[in-house]
């Protein structure tokens, strides 16, 4: 197992915790958090398997993560907006199921 | 000018001019009616310059930068991307010239730089033959969506909005890992040259497993459509129609061209689970429609079980090749057709009355009939009576069912028209019947009227050009590598 | 070299250790506020791996972005949360919100999400595990056409050459959700347009060193670490810093002024695109004798743009509407 | 191009255009609709004449359209389509007649006549099939066009009667589209054949070739009302008479039986069928049919609902008479297509006349309304004569043709069948006829409507006194060159010989 592997899992190991809490949480900023915290994990994987052999950096993968991080933080703010506007509304910063039915 | 057709970049036009209307209209949104409609014309002039391109030549390819693949992004259209990128021209049109009418001012100034967002973004897709450039317009297309969900700023609306956006990130970061994965086994992201590697190991068959997650989430295929009926229904109703036609679709668009092009050699052995989901979609989507009280929950929940249909065709793929993908893919358009006019009727009539409750429908057959003919039109087409495009759409997915025996998929298939009758005529009976409680009444503009009656005339249309759409999609024979993947396979 | 390698897998294990604690701290603390803060160190963990992994570029992208940006944006959320729910002035509010920040969905939820998961991250693990150890990137690619590219940091010469496509559509992603974020219309909370006299002492201070950073890593970018989105990060940082001190564009500069600022990099980039295709007859196809100066004038446009989104993403109203309502 | 390749397509067009212009027509252009829809069915009338010489001269109508890889939109006029075809055009001109009148001054006119004009579009468009999707096409459209009509009254119960009528015909419909496809999977091949084009077929297929008629004749069963797929027709009583009339005796339920007919004869070939050994059940579903909705008849109070069993009853014996499978029987079953038709829509148009002008909707209200309206209840008798099958009606003829024929086939089980629903008619008609003629009228009718000297409007007097002579005729000259049954020998001619 090499560096590059041990970063790839730790990765996985982010993405999933990521995938987990969004899943559970109610709140709409730890869900915010996870994707987050999920996305950090792909862009870790994706460039820490690049660094496989040690020839040199692959700076394609590098560059994908950077873009990755933008479109990331493009999402987040969205979202965070998103998220106030319906805690303005609704009071509460969580999606309510109950209010559909 | 035939020369001109054929030299120019139509599919760079494609991309440019949506995302230059947007800037545009959100530099100067005085006129952003009249800046959007312009736009949207031209994107559809070019959609018919693109298809008489690929008639005369065959694929068209666009190395962007001059950077040939791997290194750089290629640009790709066959006639399946014609076929989406037309549907999307066509309901995009009517979509907007409806919205000119539907939207006030204020509205209308946040409507068009994100819808023209969307269309960039659709059109890139359609396009695109590069997986993390994919990942890109996926994201652009996923956030526009939901920011135009929002735009109607209700409690339902944002909340659908959110838990959309949540979905649609998800969906993306699946997508991503599973672009990451592969990127690693072979060293690509080109399409074709992925599509000539690729062969069954563990990476790329959890790189297929989180693709079409990924994909599947954004397609709303039973059980992850759970995010589909909130926004969809309530979002404003050219929004939903948009919503409806074309975004579901372009996801499931990209889920059909990595499946063809990229896993088919692996992915044949699992394609039954898909066609599960989707039986399990066609029903359990219908049943729920029957519950609602709603008109446009009953039409969101519509959608779910007509996107089941379109993956009914990757079980049936192994043994009908060409009649299942044609039958899903004209089952598609007609699908986009249909459902964009019936959300803009649903849109008519909740201006007219002020609500959509089905049993308080009152007597719109009679003072509303453009939009109640449009919505049968359109109910018509879905339930895939003939004559109209789902008919045509289901009778040649049931006879790829029934060419392999598959009696199950040809039950539901028959199954889910009759169910969708049960609950769209659900909704015209009451179209007949006097409410207990007569509601104050608007009038609605003419042009949201013939938009919506115009639209569902199309899907009905479609009945008929099946000669001259069929020869379309096989420009480029984009379901070839099935084909051939059945002669080694046999 | 055997005791060097040791020490590097310390620091590696540890980072890695680090990262998966702090992510999950960040995730499951009760407390909101304390996660958040967990999750900027997590970014500047994240900046460190980064490093380690020779990404020196995107380290400076995470630093900027992924914990200083990401973080700014979620702290001021939180804070304005925590407003809403103080001016609804509930008596138990204080717990109420505790209540709210650490609520999940029930336990059977938890067993039935986290099986899934579980097996999810074992296959991934499998399917890395799998890979062959030798990397199949493009970094020969790369390096043999570098020339052509007009730059020598290979990271800028697939961001703004090789990949220019992908990045075109990045900066439409980014002004995209800034364009959603003002069709919510979110009305400014009034807090916000208070004066604090540290934070305009700091402000003061720090802007014309930011600028100057950004400046630097702008032109840095063509043949080292460096490039249009951390400098536009950057000079946003320092728009944020004054917004947070209480600074607003005069409305006269809020309206088309403002709006033309942020399209500039992308309408750039289109022209850019349109006169390549009607010169080269291909999208994007810089000439190599003058794609340095094309991607110099990419750069210092996407720059500006990209700082002023970034700094309006933060603020979250619309700056032209706020004063008119 | 030839003109003779688009006459079938012009006959549906000229219902078709002035149906989809009526649509668009503001409800006081009483004027304007009336020309249309009358010139519509009177150039329609002029064609299908037209056309019946050119057949009968050996010319050959057909359009095709290509409408998937393989298979075409076929439209053909050929001796059975043409029997249909005059029917509904006949029927259409005076049915229009008689619905201008009787919905004089009620609401929502345009949208009557648009979707009355769309029904006889699908009908023509049924009758001239060239292929079995083209036929499902046009039967699916028959379905739509129909809806409308059923829930014109806007009122609870006639959207319920919709509903009804819809889950059944749908269902059938997509009996029918899994049929046909199977079939077309199996052959490749769905264009319309005399004696069919399925014997070409291995023995293997024998099982999946009887699933699909059964499919078939569960899908058609539905419209043709066979028991126990009835359950809509009663229902759908709540629309208007002329609608009634329509459904009954024209469009729907002659759709249905018609699609027997196509299938046993141009699908499978009766030779083919009988060998099968489907068309015995389908015989003993069509007699047991028969004698219970004669039955059912029996206890009928309401005029309407006892006509619609009637209509249940009567039209089994065209599928009685394809399923005899013999030529004469043949000839029995595809005259009654015709006779049928016109006695009914007789009935019909009888009852609503009474409905209309005296308010009259149940048996028990008709004491002595022969001496009210004399002529409407002459007309009725006619009908009443024919349904029983007395000489020299065309009903008659019929039973004539059915009992020989079946007797020729060694099934005499049939007589008794036909003598036994004969009696039944008798049962549930004569006592009417007695009320009518022989009980005194009471002081008050119901709902009486003024018509100056007349018993009623001229419009809807008309209709039923001329089907009521037709349908006299077609038994009187039944042996002329251009009767139903000249008609109806050449056609089992060619299926048998």
């Amino acid at each position: 197992m090499s560096i590059a592997v041990l970063y790839a899992l730790v990765g996985i190991g982010l993405f999933c915790l990521g995938v987990y809490a969004l899943m559970i949480h109610a709140h709409l900023l730890r869900k915010i958090l996870a994707l987050n915290i999920m996305g950090s994990g792909v862009f870790m994987v994706l460039l820490a398997l690049a660094g496989r052999t040690e020839i040199m950096p692959d700076p394609v993968p590098a560059a994908m993560v950077i873009t990755g991080i933008v479109v990331a933080v493009s999402a987040t703010a969205f979202a965070l907006a998103l998220m106030l506007k319906i805690s303005a509304v609704t009071g509460r910063a969580e999606l309510n199921d109950e209010e559909e039915k | 000018m035939g020369d001109f057709l054929l030299t120019m970049p139509w599919a760079v036009v494609l991309i440019l001019l949506p995302l230059v209307g947007a800037i545009v209209c959100f530099l100067w949104p005085k006129n952003v009616n009249q800046l959007g409609l312009v736009t949207l014309a031209g994107v559809f002039l070019s959609v018919v310059g693109l298809g008489a391109w690929l008639l005369e030549n065959g694929v068209y390819h666009h190395a962007v930068g001059g950077w040939n693949a791997p290194l750089g992004i290629h640009l790709y259209a066959d006639g399946l991307s014609l076929v989406m990128l037309g549907i999307t021209a066509l309901v995009g049109l009517f979509v907007s010239v409806y919205a000119t009418a539907y939207f006030d001012r204020v509205q209308s100034e946040q409507f068009w730089p994100l819808w023209l967002f969307l269309l960039t973004a659709l059109n890139a897709l359609f396009l695109s033959a590069d997986m993390f450039n994919l990942y890109v317009t996926l994201e652009l297309l996923g956030l526009s969506a939901v920011a135009l969900v929002a735009l109607a700023g209700g409690k339902a609306a944002l909340n659908g909005a959110m838990r959309y956006l949540l979905a649609s990130l998800l969906g993306s970061l699946l997508f991503l890992f599973g672009v990451a994965l592969l990127y690693h086994t072979y060293g690509s992201l080109d399409l074709a040259i992925l599509s000539e590697q690729i062969e069954a190991s563990p990476t790329v068959w959890m790189a297929l497993g989180l693709i079409s997650a990924g994909l599947l989430l954004k397609t709303a295929l039973f059980p992850l459509h759970f995010w589909l009926p909130p926004a969809h229904a309530s979002a404003f109703s050219p929004i939903s129609a948009l919503l409806s036609a074309l975004v579901v679709k372009a996801s499931f668009y990209l889920l059909l061209r990595l499946w063809l092009e990229l896993f088919w050699p692996i992915s044949g052995s699992v394609a039954g689970l898909l066609g599960i989901l989707g039986v399990m979609a066609i029903l359990w989507g219908s049943l729920q429609a029957l519950r609602q009280t709603r008109v446009k929950m009953l039409v969101a929940y519509s959608t779910v079980a007509q996107i089941g249909y379109l993956f009914l065709a990757f079980p049936l793929a192994m043994g009908a090749g060409v009649t299942a993908w044609n039958a899903v893919m004209y089952l598609a358009i007609s699908h986009a057709l249909a459902k964009a006019a019936m959300f803009m009727a649903a849109g008519n009539l909740l201006r007219f009355g002020g609500h959509d409750r089905i049993a308080d429908l009152d007597q719109l057959a009679q003072r509303l009939p453009l939009t109640v003919a449009a919505f049968a039109l359109a109910g018509v087409s879905l339930i895939g009576l003939p004559p109209s495009g789902g008919f045509i759409g289901k009778w040649l997915l049931l006879e790829a069912a029934l060419m392999q025996g598959r009696w199950d998929l040809a039950v539901v298939i028959v199954l889910g028209g009759v169910l969708a009758a049960m609950y769209l005529f659900k909704v015209l009976g009451y179209a007949f019947t006097e409410a207990s409680t007569p509601s104050k009444v608007t009038a609605v503009p003419v042009r949201m009227e013939w938009a919506a009656l115009l639209l569902a005339s199309g899907a009905i249309l479609l009945g008929f050009l099946a000669p001259l759409i069929l020869p379309l999609l096989a420009i480029g024979t984009p379901f070839d590598a099935f084909s051939s993947a059945q002669e080694v396979m046999s | 070299m055997e005791a060097l390698s040791l020490l590097q897998w310390l620091i590696d294990g540890l980072i890695g250790i680090g990262l998966l604690w702090l992510a999950w701290r960040a995730l499951f603390c009760p407390e909101l506020f304390k996660a958040i803060v967990l999750f900027i160190a997590f970014g500047l963990l994240m900046t460190l791996a980064w490093v380690r992994l020779k990404a020196p570029d995107v380290a400076l992208a995470e630093v900027a972005i992924g914990a200083g940006l990401t973080g700014a944006l979620l702290l001021s959320s939180w804070a304005k949360l925590r407003d809403f729910d103080a001016n609804k002035g509930m008596g138990v509010r204080e717990k109420n919100r505790v209540q709210s920040e650490q609520k999940t969905k029930r336990p059977f939820f938890h067993w039935l999400s986290a099986t899934p998961v579980l097996l999810m991250a074992v296959g991934l693990g499998y399917g890395v595990l799998q890979l062959s150890p030798y990397a199949t990137g493009l970094s020969t690619a790369v390096a043999e056409n570098l020339d052509a590219s007009g730059v020598s940091n290979p990271v800028t010469a697939v961001l703004l050459n090789f990949r220019a496509y992908d990045t075109l559509l990045e900066i439409a992603v980014l002004l995209l959700a800034l364009i959603g974020i003002w069709s919510l219309e979110i009305r400014p909370s009034v807090r916000e347009a208070t004066l604090d006299p540290v934070l305009d002492l700091l402000a003061r201070l720090l802007t014309p060193l930011l600028l100057l950073v950004s400046a630097y890593l702008l032109w840095v970018g063509a043949h080292a670490s460096g490039g249009a989105f951390q400098a536009g990060s950057v000079l946003g940082a320092a728009g944020v810093l004054l917004i947070l001190a209480g600074w607003r564009l005069p409305l006269s500069l809020a309206g088309l002024p403002l709006r033309i600022t942020l399209v500039v990099g992308l309408s750039t980039f289109i022209a850019v695109a349109v006169l390549m295709m009607l010169d080269r007859g291909q999208l994007l196809a810089f000439p190599p004798s003058q794609a340095s100066l094309i991607i110099f004038v990419l750069e210092t446009t996407a720059t500006l743009s990209i700082a002023a989104i970034l700094a309006a993403l933060f603020l979250g109203s619309r700056p032209d509407h706020s004063e008119k309502i | 191009m030839n003109w003779n390749d688009w006459l079938p397509l012009l006959l549906i067009a000229c219902s078709l255009v002035p149906g989809l212009i009526i649509f668009g027509l503001a409800e006081q252009r009483v004027r304007l609709r009336t020309t249309l829809n009358l010139s519509g069915s009177v150039i329609n009338l002029l064609l299908v004449a037209w056309m019946l010489w050119g057949v009968y001269h050996g010319q050959h109508f057909e359009t095709r359209l290509p409408l998937l890889p393989g298979l075409d939109l076929v439209l053909r006029a050929g001796p059975l389509s043409l029997l249909f075809v005059t029917l509904s055009a006949v029927l259409w001109l005076l049915t229009t007649i008689y619905a201008i009148g009787y919905l004089e001054g009620s609401p929502h006119r345009s949208r009557f006549f648009g979707f009355f004009s769309l029904c006889v579009s699908a009908t023509i468009g049924v009758a001239m099939s060239g292929n079995l999707i083209t036929f499902l096409l046009f039967y699916e459209l028959l379905t739509l066009a129909t809806y409308p009509l059923i829930v014109h009254r806007g009122t609870e119960v006639a959207r319920h009667a919709g509903k009804i009528y819809l889950r059944y015909t749908l269902i059938g419909g997509g009996l029918l589209m899994f049929a046909t496809v199977w079939l077309y999977t199996l052959t490749g091949s769905l264009e319309f054949t005399p004696q069919g084009f399925l014997h070409a077929l291995g023995d293997e297929h024998r099982p999946a070739l009887v699933m699909i008629f059964i499919l078939f004749i569960a899908g058609f069963g539905v419209k043709a009302a066979l028991i126990p797929l009835h359950g809509w027709l009663p229902l759908a009583m709540i629309a208007p008479a002329p609608v009634s009339a329509l459904l009954h005796a024209v469009a729907v339920v002659k759709a249905g039986a018609f699609g027997i007919v196509r299938v046993v004869y141009d699908v499978f070939g009766i030779n083919f069928a009988t060998d099968l050994g489907v068309t015995a059940p389908l015989a003993w579903l069509a007699a047991f049919t028969i004698l219970y909705a004669s039955m059912r008849a029996l206890y009928q109070d309401d005029l309407k609902r006892r006509l619609a069993f009637s209509t249940i009853s009567q039209v089994s014996y065209i599928t009685l008479g394809i399923a005899i499978a013999g030529p004469i029987a043949a000839i029995g079953g595809v005259v009654h297509l015709v006779h049928q038709g016109l006695m009914k829509i007789t009935l019909f148009f009888c009852a609503g006349n009474l409905a209309e002008t005296l308010g009259i909707h149940k048996i028990s209200e008709m004491d002595g309304v022969g001496q009210r309206m004399p002529w409407t209840m002459a007309a009725f008798t006619i009908g009443v004569f024919g349904m029983i099958g007395a000489p020299p009606t065309a009903g008659f003829i019929t039973k004539w043709y059915l009992g020989m024929g079946a007797l020729e086939a060694g099934q005499s089980w049939v007589i008794w069948v036909l003598a036994g629903s004969s009696l039944l008619n008798a049962a549930y008609f004569l006592p009417i006829l007695h009320r009518v003629w022989f009980r005194k009228p009471p002081k008050h009718w119901p709902e009486e409507h003024d018509f100056g000297r007349q018993e009623t409007s001229w419009m809807l007097l008309l209709p039923p006194i001329i089907t009521a002579f037709l349908a006299l005729g077609a038994g009187l000259v039944a042996a002329a060159a251009f009767s139903p049954l000249a008609w109806a020998k050449l056609i089992a001619e060619r299926e048998f010989y």
